[in-house]
């Protein structure tokens, strides 16, 4: 092996499994050297995190025993060989900051969940804010939508953008708000328009979200629906919206997703194994009894 | 693995789970027409049920045991859980060994409670406790003792023995040792978190709720000699004070769930009223007893969310426990749609903030079973402990 | 004609009202520079007779943050308050007071709010109230007074709760307002203004009473609201109060005399279809709307227990001058939300008899456990004793995002219906349907072909 | 004859049912809701008048044994005639759609629809002749289960992409649904009829019944007052007069059937109503979900989807349960994760089922509680109440919590209660002779053409 750090991150999230390997002089300067990602589809997630897993070493062409640290993120019971695991909220807000130096938030909307994350130029977290139990304002939402109606999620946010006309859905809740959809279906909308009423309600939740966390500057969107330009659309339009208090400016909001944003868990958990298993080095201590304390 | 503390464990464990009261049924087949009192968090002056001969039984709510149905017909959606679950408890028959409840004065809702009891069970006895506000001995203290006169003369009429300084001084004793034994497991925690975790302390803290203090003191101390014997290491976690100003309880895989996310509580005010007084409770020379109880609200009174603070700083307190303690920070767990512990919530906050405490805040239920946002978030907070070393403390 | 001469005789009160109102923001907005001295107190155990024997001007939070709700700004403010760290699930009166507070304290008529000199905490029926005041002392530096009204568990005041917070006015709150206010009590000025206080009240209740008449000359809840303005808050023991209640109770007797109904925003109530009885605050953010749900449906509200959150008069207790603080205990001891249920419940069953209602209605609002906790058994013990339906339904005070305006609205059009479809089968009246087929439908399979 | 009818709109099925003016049951019909509130309305009519006119059938057959056996072939045929008549729309509007479109692919998807559709229609007698089982009834469900299973097979072939084709059909299958075509109930009888005359056996009936079909669909059913209910009542495709509250119309449906119930629970795709009634039907108090779906009907139809299962398979495999898993959500949407995320873990798939069922149960178990509890007889209805699961659980709970004399009534009908309450309003309008205007959807006819 070359010099360096070669560690990997994989972050078992509800619908699908992203791995990450690179190589790092104890997390810094990191070298994305493989990425996979496998959506779970009804298969045993066990199985899933192994294979994709497996396909990312391969791809990054080393063996699993030669990686220094493996950092499980996301579902905490998933991957049972893991060296340590970290939070989402860490991991997406240091693999933010791999590919968007800039970033001082992150905005991660994974299918059943979506969180604000207000973090320093290190990727420490400062301040966060989540939603919990209820899924109106997460992926798994959109993806019912578009079931719906007929739509591939790939499609989604290209039709969100071509429209032209949008129709507010009125219903906070993402059952209710499907009869909203039928209503709409029924005055002859068309689907890109009732896709962006969709999205923008959503935009409408997650902008509170940053707000409330505190989000300043650049915000990195994160997670599976950064892959969606609708919604990330529909976030810079209601941005330009906001109504500010004329004596208290709300802080200037920069959003941006990235190719690589679906994978900012994996890859965030793959840098900071290395830097954990660099710090653990030098208190003297191996990663393998990192291994043998965190499981206790 | 051999845990010399495991059997004991079980037991708290067993008494925790038992819905049912069987200790407090044993209790009151063993000593023929004495009453049971229960009563709900978070403190109520217990010394003084034992002193007229009553058993204090401690109602934490129903936990994740039970499903509620009647429960939930009564409170509506932007209630906490505890009265239901209580409710729940009552109409299943469950709490039938109780023969009367005291409702202390922690926030409306248990104050209303106290008014639906009345209604729901015209047979059993149901009195709110009102705790004074004013802590001036002759004001505040004065009103006390002439409540606690009213509760015993109360309990009195219906079958209690009547209350003899000599006895009540004899049961303020023993909820010193009580007091003395907890203080002992909250040490052992602090210094030496592995052998004697947080989820630990709750079972055997909460196990009191049901027993005699005598017993519960026993409990406690037969636990600290096998904790001591355990082997094992310091594990790589945050130190953190949970505060909440419990009343409804959180379930007991909550604290797990904290503490594998790789926070390590070693300070909590779960069952606060167990710890209330800070202290033991002095009787100076001569003194009513009664008057020494009172005195011992108004002065060592911990300064939790349903107390009025008066003249003192808010959150200086806490401040003072995260110092002593060497906790890293402190994690806010309150229960959902809890007032006080809301309420206070924001000037916590800020007293941490000023002092450079790191903190963070989440929101439970006693019968939630998905602590998977609460992991993410407390993981989260260790990580960063953990990952930014002592900086991490103090950002 | 009388038309129109009736709604100028309505307006007069309004006007009188509206005018004392203006005039004591006014006072407010000027405090500072004439040397007046601010008391920031509640609602429900206001000793205003107190306060103003010592020239004291009081600021009631409540009553701005209602005003607050109802001229739109409360979502701001809360949204406010919420920024600043304060939980969803607690009372929006609170964080509506933060957030004007963080945005300048503008009050109602667009003046600013003085600053207070001393914070009194009558601790009466809310346990909110105290955090309310120990998080505004972080934002003030200046005194609070803790005022620590018992609870009454049974209905009844006892001589030792009575003893209890006339210690407490002795030996605290007093000496506190008199530092404040720079000089001694005058005990025969408080008698005077307790004496006026009585006059106003006996005023209040005979204007409460009127109720018993058919059609209700008055809405006790939506217009209750109005008519408790006064006395709820800064006039108590006033000559304006007195004034002001005698012109009311004036203007409601003509209404009786000329077989009027209530009137509303939209003008007089045509008919009395219905009349409620309501229990819990109103919403103030959709005041209007709310209101109309009712009036447009000819539902009348004939007595309401918010109306006696700032004092219960019309079970006999009046302000009295010859025992002064006495009486302010009992005073601050009987406000509605003090009493236990099981009293809470009596009163109301006294209003659905004596007022003969055909319904009642709860409101419950999210922020408010005082009044929430326990309406749900209220309710079902309420329809066991009188045999009167109830109907339940749930708002927010000033958190619109609690007033869902579609669901409420059937909610009380089904309970509208529900009274409607009894009283015209009238009690024991014959099934409806002609042939009452104690037989089953025809077996159908699953298309729902028989 | 003159009759009035009840609708109720529902999120999921919208149900008619007509009576007539001595309050006798005519006849019940049910369909999908859908986008258009009218066209949903009226084809609900269509079908009660539909299950009318069966009716009157049954009854001028009565005394001929040997022509009546011949009724329920008679029923699937006519239900036969209806779907071809429903698919060849389908078809037409796919062509449509296609000839409309730029794609380069066109067709090839025209010629991969076109022999979709042919395998559908090929296959239909067999689906509906014979006493032959369906999953749904509701042309969406049946056709739309054919056509992604014929695309499927396509797609394996490897000759046409799988998605595209089957977004033909979900996009046509709305302006199928939503365009109201008159139907003609006695042609439809006739070419029914023609296809009895071909089968085995049947030629002694065919001329009694021909008979029969002639007589009564001349007789004219005339709707002299018509009262809706149902979810969203402020856009119902009805005059304001004729708008009665739904739960008003439960509590009332319920008690025509069932007279000693005074406690009514309905379990609808959206929404959870407990009603307590008194003797005489009236609602005396009532709670509702509000603002939040979580542990509706559709929560299982989210279950049913995610296992790929049709909605009536779902209760019985449920009753294999050998113990119930505790599920804490009950958001709807988080439905099928927390299905998946157990599965995931090991658990057996009906021990999940049942943990979810009884989620549902014990939140409807909070609404009954909270609106007075259960008295004396419980009354199940809805369309949740068609399933085995819920059913056993509710009563299980029922015991636990109220006795086990407590008598619970669910009937094969019960999702018809809210329109029959309706239906009996609108007999009080006739009564009292403040019968409302008619709906536009019954006055413009030509909806229904029988003689
Ligand atoms: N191309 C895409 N366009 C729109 N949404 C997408 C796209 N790809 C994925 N998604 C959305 O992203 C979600 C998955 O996000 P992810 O962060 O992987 O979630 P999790 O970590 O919970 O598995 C899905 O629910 C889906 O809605
Ligand atoms: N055959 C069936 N077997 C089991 N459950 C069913 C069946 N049909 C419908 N359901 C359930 O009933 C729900 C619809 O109920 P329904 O009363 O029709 O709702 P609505 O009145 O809102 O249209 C569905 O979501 C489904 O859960
Ligand atoms: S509001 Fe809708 S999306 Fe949210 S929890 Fe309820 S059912 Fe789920
Ligand atoms: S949990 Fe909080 S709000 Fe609920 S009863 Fe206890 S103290 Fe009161
Ligand atoms: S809780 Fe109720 S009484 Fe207390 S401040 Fe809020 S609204 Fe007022």
């Amino acid at each position: 092996m070359s010099t360096g750090h070669v560690s990997a991150g994989i972050d078992a999230g509800s619908s699908a499994i992203k791995v990450c390997v690179t190589r790092s002089q104890a997390g810094a300067g990191a070298e994305i050297l493989s990425t996979a990602v496998q959506r779970i589809r009804r298969r045993n997630i066990g199985d899933v995190v192994r294979a994709t897993f497996d396909e990312a070493c391969a791809a990054a062409r080393v063996e699993p025993r030669d990686l220094c640290y493996v950092a499980s993120t996301g579902d905490v019971d998933a991957v049972d060989f893991a060296t340590g695991h970290l939070y989402g909220m860490t991991t997406h807000a240091r693999g933010a900051l791999h590919f968007m130096p800039d970033a001082r938030a992150v905005l991660d909307v994974g299918a059943l969940h979506a969180r604000a994350i207000r973090m320093d130029d290190r990727g420490k977290v400062l301040g966060h804010r989540m939603t919990s139990q209820c899924a109106s304002g997460t992926g798994q939402f959109v993806e019912n939508i578009a079931r719906y109606l007929g739509v591939p999620l790939e499609d989604v946010g290209r039709l969100s953008i071509a429209s032209t006309e949008v129709e507010e859905v009125s219903s906070v809740c993402a059952v209710l708000a499907e009869t909203d959809v039928i209503n709409m279906v029924s005055r002859g909308l068309g689907t890109g328009d009732i896709l962006r009423g969709i999205h923008l309600s959503i935009a409408g939740r997650l902008l509170r979200l940053l707000r409330a966390a505190g989000a300043d500057g650049v915000v990195a969107v994160t997670g599976g629906l950064a892959a969606d330009d609708g919604l990330v659309a529909c976030l810079r339009e209601l941005l330009g919206k906001e109504k500010a208090k004329p004596k208290k400016p709300l802080p200037k909001l920069d959003l941006r997703a990235h190719p690589l944003s679906p994978l900012a868990g994996a890859i965030g958990a793959a840098i900071l194994a290395a830097y954990r298993h660099d710090q653990l080095e030098r208190r003297g201590r191996t990663a393998s009894a990192a291994v043998a304390m965190e499981a206790g | 693995m051999n845990d010399p503390a495991a059997a004991v464990l079980e037991r708290a464990r067993a008494l925790v789970e038992d819905r049912k009261l069987s200790t407090v049924t044993r209790w009151k087949e063993s000593h023929p027409g004495a009453l049971a009192i229960g009563h709900m968090p978070v403190y109520v002056p217990r010394p003084l049920l034992e002193a007229i001969g009553c058993m204090p039984v401690a109602l934490f709510g129903g936990g994740d045991a039970i499903d509620i149905i009647r429960g939930d017909s009564y409170f509506q959606s932007y209630i906490c859980h505890i009265p239901r679950s209580t409710v729940e408890l009552a109409l299943l028959g469950d709490l039938s060994p109780i023969d009367g409840v005291l409702f202390p004065s922690i926030c409306d809702v248990i104050r209303n409670l106290g008014g639906m009891w009345r209604m729901l069970f015209p047979e059993k006895y149901a009195t709110y406790v009102d705790l004074p506000q004013s802590f001036e001995p002759d004001i505040g203290g004065a009103f006390y003792v002439l409540e606690m006169r009213r509760i015993a003369r109360e309990l009195a009429e219906r079958g209690a023995r009547p209350l003899d300084p000599a006895r009540l001084g004899e049961a303020i004793l023993r909820e010193n040792e009580r007091r003395a034994a907890i203080a002992e497991l909250d040490a052992l925690r602090r210094e030496a978190s592995w052998r004697c975790r947080a989820s630990e302390a709750y079972l055997l803290v909460r196990a009191g709720g049901v027993l005699e203090t005598r017993e519960h003191t026993a409990l406690i101390h037969e636990f600290l000699a096998c904790a001591r014997r355990r082997s094992g290491r310091p594990v790589d976690n945050v130190r953190v004070v949970l505060v909440g100003s419990f009343c409804e309880q959180p379930p007991l895989e909550l604290v797990r769930a904290l503490e594998k996310s790789g926070c390590e509580i070693i300070d909590d005010d779960f069952q606060l009223g167990m710890r209330m007084i800070d202290g033991p409770i002095e009787i100076a020379e001569g003194e009513d007893p009664l008057v020494a109880l009172s005195r011992a609200y108004l002065e060592k009174g911990r300064d939790t969310a349903s107390r009025y603070i008066g003249d003192l700083v808010k959150g200086a307190g806490l401040v003072r426990r995260v110092r002593e303690s060497q906790a890293d920070g402190v994690l806010f767990a309150a229960a959902s749609f809890c007032d006080p512990a809301l309420l206070d919530q924001p000037m916590l906050e800020a007293a941490l903030t000023k002092a450079g405490v790191p903190h963070t805040s989440f929101k439970f239920s006693e019968n939630m079973g998905q602590f998977s946002v609460i992991r993410e978030q407390a993981g989260a907070f260790s990580d960063a402990v953990k990952l930014w070393g002592a900086e991490g403390a103090a950002p | 004609m009388t038309e129109h001469a009736d709604a100028g005789a309505r307006d007069q009160s309004q006007l009188t009202q509206k005018r004392m109102l203006a005039e004591h923001f006014d006072a407010l907005a000027h405090a500072k520079e004439r040397g007046r001295k601010i008391v920031y107190t509640f609602v429900p155990g206001n000793v205003t007779e107190l306060l103003g024997a010592l020239d004291l001007l009081p600021v009631l939070p409540e009553i701005n943050a209602l005003q607050s709700g109802m001229r739109g700004r409360s979502v701001g403010y809360i949204a406010e308050a919420e920024k600043a760290g304060h939980s969803k699930d607690v009372c929006t009166y609170v964080k509506c007071d933060v957030g004007m507070l963080r945005s300048g304290n503008i009050g109602p008529t667009g003046q600013r709010l003085p600053e207070p000199d001393l914070l009194l905490l009558s601790y009466t029926g809310c346990f909110t109230f105290m955090k309310w005041f120990e998080i505004l002392k972080q934002e003030y530096d200046c005194p609070v007074v803790m005022l620590h009204v018992p609870y009454q568990t049974e209905g009844t005041i006892t001589p030792e709760m009575r003893a209890y917070v006339v210690s407490q006015l002795e030996r605290n709150v007093i000496p506190a307002l008199e530092k404040v206010a720079g000089r001694k009590l005058d005990m025969d000025e408080l008698a005077r203004r307790l004496d006026l206080s009585a006059r106003a009240e006996e005023d209040l209740v005979r204007v409460w009473e009127s109720a018993r008449h058919r059609p209700s000359p008055i809405d006790g809840y939506f217009g209750g609201v109005y008519y408790v303005g006064p006395i709820f808050s800064s006039f108590r023991g006033t000559e304006e109060a007195v004034r002001y209640y005698r012109e009311l109770r004036a203007e409601v007797d003509e209404r009786v005399r000329q077989k009027k109904g209530p009137m509303t925003p939209d003008g007089e109530v045509p008919e009395e279809k219905y009349r409620l009885v309501v229990e819990g605050p109103p919403n103030w953010t959709s005041f209007h709307d709310f209101w109309r749900m009712f009036s447009k449906e000819g539902a009348t509200v004939v007595s309401s227990t918010y109306t006696r959150v700032g004092g219960l008069y019309d079970t006999g207790f009046r302000h009295d001058a010859r025992r002064p603080l006495e009486s302010l205990a009992d005073y601050c001891l009987g406000c509605y939300t003090n009493l236990g249920l099981p009293a809470r419940l009596d009163l109301l069953e006294r209003y659905v008899k004596t007022y003969e209602a055909d319904g009642f209605l709860v409101n419950s609002v999210k922020s408010c456990n005082s009044f929430s906790v326990g309406q749900l058994l209220m309710l079902r013990k309420l329809e066991e004793r009188t045999g009167v339906p109830g109907g339940f339904i749930e708002s927010d005070l000033v958190d619109p995002r609690y007033f869902g305006k579609a669901n409420i609205e059937n909610r009380v059009q089904s309970f509208l219906q529900m009274l409607e479809t009894r009283r015209r089968l009238g009690p024991g009246a014959p099934l409806p349907e002609r042939k009452e087929a104690r037989r089953s439908l025809p077996v159908l399979d699953e298309r729902g072909l028989p | 004859m003159r009759s009035v009818i009840g609708i109720d709109l529902g999120s999921t099925t919208t149900k008619a049912v007509m009576l007539d003016e001595q309050g006798e049951t005519l006849g019940f019909g049910i369909t999908n809701s859908r986008s258009n509130y009218e066209v949903a309305c009226a084809v609900a009519r269509i079908e009660a008048r539909t299950a009318a006119r069966f009716g009157m059938l049954e009854r001028a057959l009565a005394q001929d044994g040997n022509a009546r056996v011949w009724l329920g072939p008679l029923r699937d045929a006519f239900r036969l005639e209806l779907f071809m008549v429903d698919l060849a729309d389908l078809r037409h509007t796919i062509e449509g759609h296609l000839a409309a479109s730029q794609r380069p692919d066109r067709k090839t998807l025209d010629a991969a629809a076109a022999h979709v559709l042919d395998v559908i229609a090929a296959g239909a007698a067999d689906g509906f002749l014979g006493g032959a089982a369906r999953r749904s009834d509701f042309f969406r469900d049946i056709a739309g289960a054919g056509f992604v299973a014929e695309a499927e097979a396509l797609a394996r072939s490897g000759r046409v992409a799988f998605e595209p084709l089957v977004a033909l059909y979900d996009r046509a299958i709305l302006d199928v649904e939503t365009r109201l075509r008159p139907r003609d109930t006695r042609a439809l009888l006739d070419r029914a009829l023609d296809r009895i005359r071909a089968m085995p056996g049947a030629a002694g009936a065919a001329d009694t019944l021909a008979w029969a079909v002639a007589h009564v669909t001349r007789q004219p059913i005339e709707e002299v007052a018509v009262v809706g209910t149902g979810y969203g009542r402020q856009t119902l495709p009805f005059p304001k007069a004729a708008v009665r509250s739904e739960i008003l119309c439960h509590g009332r449906g319920a008690h025509r059937v069932f007279p000693d119930t005074r406690t009514v629970l309905d379990i609808g795709g959206q929404d959870t109503k407990a009603i307590q009634v008194d003797g005489r039907g009236v609602v005396t108090s009532f709670q509702m979900n509000d603002r939040c779906a979580a542990g509706c009907g559709r929560y299982l139809g989210y279950i049913a989807d995610e296992l790929g299962l049709g909605l009536h398979e779902l209760g019985p495999l449920a009753l294999g349960a050998k113990k119930a898993i505790k599920v804490n959500s009950t958001c709807t949407v988080f439905a099928g994760a927390e299905l998946r995320e157990r599965l995931s873990l090991g658990q057996r798939r009906e021990d999940i089922l049942a943990g979810l069922h009884r989620a549902i149960m014990l939140r409807a178990m909070s609404l009954l509680a909270r609106s007075g509890g259960v008295r004396n007889e419980l009354t199940f209805t809805g369309g949740v109440c068609k399933n085995p699961m819920a059913t056993r659980i509710l009563r299980e709970l029922v015991d636990e919590n109220y006795g086990a004399d407590i008598t619970l009534n669910v009937h094969p009908d019960s999702i018809y209660m809210g329109a029959l309450g309706a239906a009996l309003f609108s007999l009080d309008d006739l009564a009292a002779g403040t019968v409302p205007e008619l709906p536009s959807f019954v006055t413009s006819h030509g909806t229904e053409v029988a003689s």
